[in-house]
């Protein structure tokens, strides 16, 4: 009981970065109709801004300290962070803590401009270019945003921790009457899948309760009739996929502390994302977040000591077989609108 | 930055055989008027680094990298000579190889079998390469080792763990300084048993792959025999990144130690998740509860952060060790690049020289005099105090360092503490343990 | 009995009733035109008799023999081809081999493996296309790539594709949809053509009425989903009750 | 000539003829010259370019023709390359029954994946196809590790059964031959300050890639490969023309999956090593590469796709700072930096980064591939000296 108590948990928690980053995708799919492989490494870019700003949070300039001797026997260099000049050193280093979601307002209009100059200066070529096009140039393009990000960051993974209020995990076992310590869970990890919560739910809200939209809705469902309206979807499209960059930047930074970002990680998600888009239902919204979350979940019991002894490796496949299962039984996926893309 | 040329295939290296129309019937590229694959005839030698340029371990690779730059560089005579002035074979004169210059080639592995083999081809098919050596992974080396065997040169492995490299898919013309996960294991379980005690339940996380299970496999093994239990061993896919659904249920299962049988960027996660769910700060049957990482390098302690702190594992070497010649290594790399190098740097600089002095002392580049050079030598004065290739299985026997993560560091490379040099006896196994066959040595002809 | 017989056909979609007891009998070797308004469900009509949907409850037989329940590439074989609102036919091919298709389909039947004969050996299939392009008049264009073609051009090529199979039943959709005045007489021509030439059944589905009533021997009228009258288009001209339903309508 | 048009059949003899001069072509500069570093002409990367180039020309014969975009072909490979070793272990280390089962069970493993994988086209196809990759991939480095060697992958031993093979002389490495003829062998032409090695591996994968190339343009022109067009043209009027399309594309998915095995088979006689990750998706990925960047749909594309793309993994990767600097050593040494800082992160460890600019520079302007940019190149020559003959004043009379 505890055990699937906490699997479910952990699927919910791994689901909301799954959810996060197929919304965006799909998003994209639903507005534009198009299938964009580069979204992982958006996912990747959005946590390299968290590092980027804890880079320049952490500038210094350097001192020689004669006290203390570097490994070759100099004096050792001290590094002092401008922040510590700028605000003193307890602020300075509050600051340094925060680094993270701080990076949050840091990258919000650098994703938004990312995505707004993707969409202008390359997918929009793209629209009427069939599927597979679309396919192989943005998996050109995310090979070469990852190899740019690994030529200035390295391979290395870098960790970016959260603030330390942040630090060490919430006893929900004791909270629902179990033995102390049996149903425990990190604090981070509570706050991205609340994040991811209001991240779903603030692009649901903006879709259905704003004119803006609206309109997009509206041009999702047929976009020549919006367009003989006389309404500039065109612009509206390229906002969205300037918002769908973005929420998947935000699932990145709020990402960092859980996994040190590397290079690759983009790639790692993009297989997996797909998965989700596609059994969630290509273009449906509410699908990719049940999707996600639903994915999560079944992933979170393939891994359990208890399933494996069973089924040994089920954990490696579980993903790729839900998807095959879903796929040749209900192609449209679990919401997906008839006829979407449906054969 | 050194200007030189590189990459000559060796017949050609005198332009002596210069001639319209020769035609030599050759297997592999040892053309039969030459003794062995790759003879160097002209005034030069050519040695073929073969690392991760792309990829997950590309910091790695290009650390790899650095160590080899600087090892032809002293062994050329250039630089500071770094260890050579402090190994115990005085046969290197800083001339080179048998006094014909080195150049080198490198290749770039992917961490991929396929691809580290494909550059290591064409460094002996086409650029004349008497030895290959790098790698950081046992895949790369079981299937780089397996080449070289085949082509007739010298393979002098560089970051490669698993027991397999020595053990069931040894071979003649393969050599690895690196320790390997018996090792690991071997020097551990004393220190986790007077550190935390000998009644323990540890819990393994494991890599889902060669390497993983021989590693889980020596922790165990001589984790139990210091008298602690083993509750669960669960194995990992190497494609994981969130490993919550893994590290969440060890609470459950009443273990108090939890041992991360991962490498590479999978270490770096499994740390990084585990240490956030707050393992650390529980008491689990009135002990604190401890992770141990067995294979810990500096590239990973760097990419996991402050969660190492504290945390036990077990390496090759580290540039704080206070003999000479490891001194002297931290010196001269230090000075060439700025920082401490790695291990990784550490084991492929040392291969590099150990080569060149087997060379020196059988007085000929054909593999199989060089394999009997190294074969059953003794040196000492290369950072791990006296060691010993071991002829049956090619496997060097020396210190293995028991290592903690720092509590406080003073750099972002002073990442790690010794904490106990295991001496080599107590790491030492009967050859015969793994199985496998070393076969004979090729040398092509 | 006719060729083609419909016998209480009926087809939902969720609450939509499209199609209810529909009944119609096509006599071999007519014209038959179902004509109705927007929505009758003449579509889904057509659907429901190339294996495209299958209907809810009632029954499709084709020279005595059951459509429903197979697939639609198992019906032409049955004799039946269709030809589609929109022409559709293989844009990246060439125009002789959009003819060559449809010919090797009915020698060979729905899959045959020719990997390693050259196509252009199979002397007997490229002269019976040639002949059809030529019967065409579209000899001259068979390199062109069918996708390049006029919105005209393609709709001859696709009804010469369906006529090269020699079907028994050709289906055609508003084979005259969108087209200009001259082009729809061209067509009409050509069918009329091909009605008195080759013993063959024609069901066609229509707007314009100008072409139904060059065309068609009998006529049904479908109105929401049910058919209202069948008769000749004589005694269609007057019906009131066609007046009311489509005619008026129209007026 | 063999039942092909004229311009097939010249085709053919011109890929013939590269192919069989290839260790001329390869080489074309003096060794020991800064350019030798360009030279591509030994036994590894030569076997290389015919094996991916029968690994490409079959994938073609899927994407290419029908469109379907698969994701998964590497694991036809993968498969190939084990049934091929297992061979090699338990039979013998000729290569023929190496290589014909390694087609056998990359046929009948595709056929199971194109069976399933079928039922859906378009986007779903090819998550379907990646998912059973990433699968086999997956299980092949962790559960059947007795099976596959794990992530150490396999390679013949002295050790193994090998029960049509004499024994081999105590503590040597089994090598694959093909009736006492070693794949490893060559044979050195030196004239002048050139080398030319003529390797024996290299000569039987060719012509095994010729034979492929052959039966591919028989495919082409052949009824069943206007099938296949007309499934990637139009599926609903092959339907509706009482012809079952299912059929053709399992046919084209198997035949594609039978040349993948083919060139898994070939990998392992060439170098005899199998491991999981060729299997990975992303080399699945690299075909798809090589298909596009070649020129999808096209005879000739895929195989100068593949070229192309095995020239920079193994050409490019190996260039380092330090032949750089070599290169441009002859510049004042500011300028030299500077050069050397430009083009560094492009070549050497930045290979992908390049692949990635190539890649996306031909999707964009160049959806034929770089077939379709000689094409243009072509017409664009001609043009102009049609333009030429006509700007020419004629004589007056």
């Amino acid at each position: 009981m505890e055990a699937i108590v906490l699997q479910i948990l952990n699927g919910l928690d791994k689901g909301s970065a799954y959810a996060l980053i197929a919304l965006g995708l799909t998003l994209i799919f639903g507005t534009l109709g198009v299938v964009n492989f580069a979204h992982g490494a958006l996912f990747m870019i959005g946590a390299f801004c968290a590092v980027t700003l804890s880079r320049i949070l952490t500038l210094s300039h350097t001192i020689i300290d004669d006290t203390q001797k570097d490994f070759l026997g100099n004096p050792l260099k001290v590094e002092v962070p401008y922040v510590h000049d700028l605000f003193g050193q307890t602020t300075g280093d509050a600051i340094i803590d925060w680094a993270v979601p701080l990076s949050i307002l840091f990258a919000m209009p650098i994703m938004i401009l990312i995505g707004i100059v993707m969409e202008r200066g390359l997918i929009r070529h793209f629209y009427n270019r069939p599927h597979a096009d679309q396919i192989l140039v943005t998996f050109g393009l995310a090979i070469v945003l990852q190899e740019i990000i690994k030529y200035y960051f390295g391979a290395n993974p870098i960790p970016t921790p959260a603030p330390a209020a942040f630090k060490g995990s919430f006893d929900f076992g004791a909270m629902l009457g179990f033995e102390p310590n049996r149903i425990i869970y990190p604090y981070w990890r509570i706050i991205y899948f609340s994040f991811a919560a209001l991240v779903v739910g603030g692009v649901f809200a903006f879709l259905q309760f704003t004119t803006f939209g609206m309109v997009v809705r509206a041009g999702m469902a047929d976009r020549e009739t919006v367009q003989l309206l006389g309404i500039d979807i065109d612009r509206r499209f390229t906002l969205m996929f300037g918002l769908a960059a973005a929420v998947a930047g935000l699932a990145g930074v709020m990402y960092t502390p859980i996994n040190a970002p590397n290079y690759h990680m983009g790639m790692d998600f993009l297989v997996l994302s797909f998965v989700v888009v596609v059994v969630g239902g290509m273009g449906s919204l509410p699908g990719a977040v049940l999707a996600g979350f639903l994915l999560g979940i079944l992933e979170s019991f393939a891994s359990m000591r208890e399933v494996l002894n069973i089924l040994p490796g089920i954990n490696q496949i579980i993903i790729y077989l839900v998807a095959i299962v879903i796929l040749l039984t209900r192609p449209r996926g679990l919401m997906g609108r008839k006829g979407v893309m449906e054969d | 930055m050194s200007k030189s040329t590189f990459s000559r295939r060796g017949v050609l290296q005198t332009g002596a055989v210069a001639g319209a129309g020769l035609a030599v019937p050759t297997i592999f590229t040892a053309s039969s008027a030459a003794a062995f694959t790759n003879e160097p005839t002209g005034g030069t030698v050519t040695l073929g680094f073969n690392v991760p340029q792309t990829g997950p371990y590309a910091d790695e690779g290009a650390d790899e990298l650095r160590a080899y730059q600087l090892a032809v560089e002293h062994l050329n005579g250039g630089g500071d000579a770094g260890m050579m002035n402090t190994f115990s074979s005085k046969a290197l004169k800083g001339n080179g190889i048998l006094g014909k210059k080195i150049e080198f080639v490198t290749g770039d592995t992917q961490t991929k079998s396929d691809a580290a083999r494909a550059s290591a081809r064409s460094m002996i098919e086409k650029d004349g390469a008497v030895m290959i050596t790098g790698g950081s992974s046992s895949g790369v080396a079981v299937a780089v080792q397996a080449l070289c065997q085949e082509a007739g040169v010298i393979f002098m492995a560089g970051l490669t763990h698993s027991n397999d490299t020595t053990g069931k898919d040894k071979k003649a013309n393969g050599f690895r300084h690196f320790f390997n996960s018996y090792m690991s294991g071997a020097a551990l379980a004393p220190i986790l048993a007077s550190n935390y005690g000998k009644d323990r339940k540890a819990y393994h996380l494991t890599a889902d792959y060669n390497w993983g299970y021989t590693t889980e496999e020596a922790v165990r093994t001589s984790t139990e025999a210091m008298g602690w239990e083993t509750v669960a061993a669960v194995k990992t896919p190497l494609t994981q990144t969130d490993f919550s659904s893994y590290i969440a249920p060890v609470l459950q299962s009443d273990a108090d130690v939890l041992v991360l049988n991962h490498y590479g960027g999978n270490m770096v996660n499994s740390l990084t998740n585990a240490v956030q769910f707050g393992l650390r700060d529980k008491l689990v049957n009135n002990k604190n509860f401890e992770i141990v990482v067995p294979l810990y390098s500096r590239l990973m302690a760097k990419g996991a952060g402050a969660n190492v702190k504290g945390i036990f594992g077990s390496t090759n070497w580290h540039w704080s060790l206070t003999d000479e010649g490891s001194k002297a290594f931290v010196k001269s790399f230090g000075t060439k690049y700025g920082f401490p190098p790695s291990q990784a740097a550490h084991t492929c600089y040392v291969q590099t020289l150990l080569y060149a002095d087997a060379v020196e002392r059988a007085g000929s580049f054909n593999p199989c005099a060089v394999a009997e050079a190294l074969e059953g030598y003794s040196f000492d004065g290369l950072g791990n105090g006296p060691t010993l290739y071991r002829a049956e299985d090619h496997q060097c026997f020396k210190d293995v360092l028991v290592v903690k993560g720092k509590e406080n560091p003073t750099s972002e490379f002073d990442l790690l503490e010794i904490v106990e040099v295991t001496p080599a006896a107590q790491v030492t196994y009967d050859a015969s343990i793994f199985g496998g066959e070393l076969g004979s040595c090729n040398s092509g002809a | 009995m006719g060729i083609l017989e419909v016998k209480d056909v009926g087809k939902r979609f969720g609450g939509l009733q499209a199609l209810g007891d529909v009944n119609l009998s096509v006599a071999e070797n007519s014209v038959h035109a179902i004509i109705g308004p927007n929505g009758a469900g003449k579509s889904t009509l057509l659907n429901c008799l190339v294996g495209k949907l299958i209907p809810d409850s009632g029954s499709v037989m084709f020279d005595g023999q059951s459509v429903l329940g197979r697939n639609p590439y198992q019906i032409n074989q049955m004799g039946i081809s269709r030809v589609f609102q929109t022409p559709e036919i293989f844009g990246d091919l060439t125009v002789m081999e959009n003819m060559m298709i449809p010919i090797f389909a009915k020698r060979d039947g729905a899959f045959r493996m020719h990997a390693i004969e050259n196509m252009m050996a199979e002397r007997d299939i490229v002269e019976a296309a040639e002949r059809s392009l030529e019967d065409m008049n579209m000899a001259d264009k068979r390199h062109q790539h069918a996708a390049s073609m006029s919105r005209g051009d393609k709709r001859r090529l696709e009804i010469a594709m369906c006529l090269a199979q020699e079907p028994r039943l050709l289906l055609l959709d508003e084979p005259t949809a969108g087209m200009a005045r001259a082009d729809t007489n061209n067509t009409i021509d050509l069918l009329k053509q091909i009605k008195d030439e080759r013993n063959i059944t024609i069901a066609i589905i229509e707007h314009d009425m100008h072409v139904v009533f060059s065309l068609a021997e009998r006529i049904t009228v479908l109105a929401q989903g049910t058919p209202l009258v069948e008769d000749t288009p004589d005694n269609i001209k007057g019906h009131p009750k066609v007046r009311e339903a489509y005619l008026g309508e129209a007026a | 000539m063999l039942g092909l048009k004229k311009s097939d059949s010249r085709l053919l003899l011109l890929v013939a003829g590269i192919t069989l001069l290839a260790p001329f072509i390869l080489n074309p500069f003096p060794e020991g010259s800064e350019l030798a570093q360009f030279n591509a002409g030994y036994p590894d990367l030569m076997q290389r370019f015919v094996i991916f180039g029968i690994f490409a020309i079959g994938f073609n014969i899927l994407f290419g023709l029908t469109g379907y975009l698969s994701f998964g072909h590497a694991a036809f490979l993968g498969v190939g390359s084990y049934a091929a070793i297992w061979m090699m272990k338990l039979l013998t280390m000729n290569i023929i029954p190496a290589i014909i089962l390694s087609v056998i069970v990359a046929g009948l493993f595709s056929l199971l994946v194109g069976w399933i994988s079928l039922r859906r086209s378009g986007i779903y196809f090819s998550i379907l196809t990646l998912a059973f990759a990433q699968m086999s991939y997956s299980l092949a480095y962790s559960v059947l590790t007795p099976i596959t060697g794990g992530e150490t992958g396999l390679q013949p031993k002295g050790s193994d059964p090998r029960i049509l093979d004499a024994a081999l002389v105590n503590g040597t490495t089994p090598k694959a031959n093909l009736f006492g003829l070693q794949m490893g062998s060559s044979f050195d032409l030196t004239l002048g300050s050139w080398v030319f090695t003529f390797n024996t591996g290299f000569y039987i994968a060719a012509v095994i890639m010729l034979i492929s190339f052959y039966l591919a343009i028989r495919i082409f022109r052949s009824p069943f490969g206007m099938m296949l067009r007309a499934v990637k043209s139009n599926q609903n009027r092959m339907n509706y023309t009482g012809l079952n399309s299912k059929p053709y594309t399992l046919a084209a998915f198997v035949i594609s999956g039978m040349y993948a095995g083919l060139a898994g088979g070939l990998m392992v006689a060439m170098d005899t090593q199998a491991g999981p990750e060729r299997m990975f998706w992303t080399a699945s990925g690299e075909v798809v590469l090589m298909t596009i960047l070649g020129g999808a749909g096209t005879l000739i594309g895929p195989v100068l796709g593949a070229g192309v793309i095995k020239y920079m993994e193994n050409i490019l990767s190996k260039i380092n700072s330090d032949i750089l600097h070599g290169w441009f050593a002859f510049l004042p040494d500011g300028l030299e930096n500077l050069i050397v800082n430009v083009l560094y992160p492009f070549i050497g460890k930045g290979w992908h980064l390049t692949l990635g600019i190539l890649f996306m520079l031909v999707v964009i302007y160049l959806p034929g591939g770089l077939v379709e940019g000689a094409q243009r190149i072509n017409r664009l020559f001609k043009s102009k000296s049609q333009n030429d003959s006509k700007a020419k004043p004629e004589p007056a009379e």
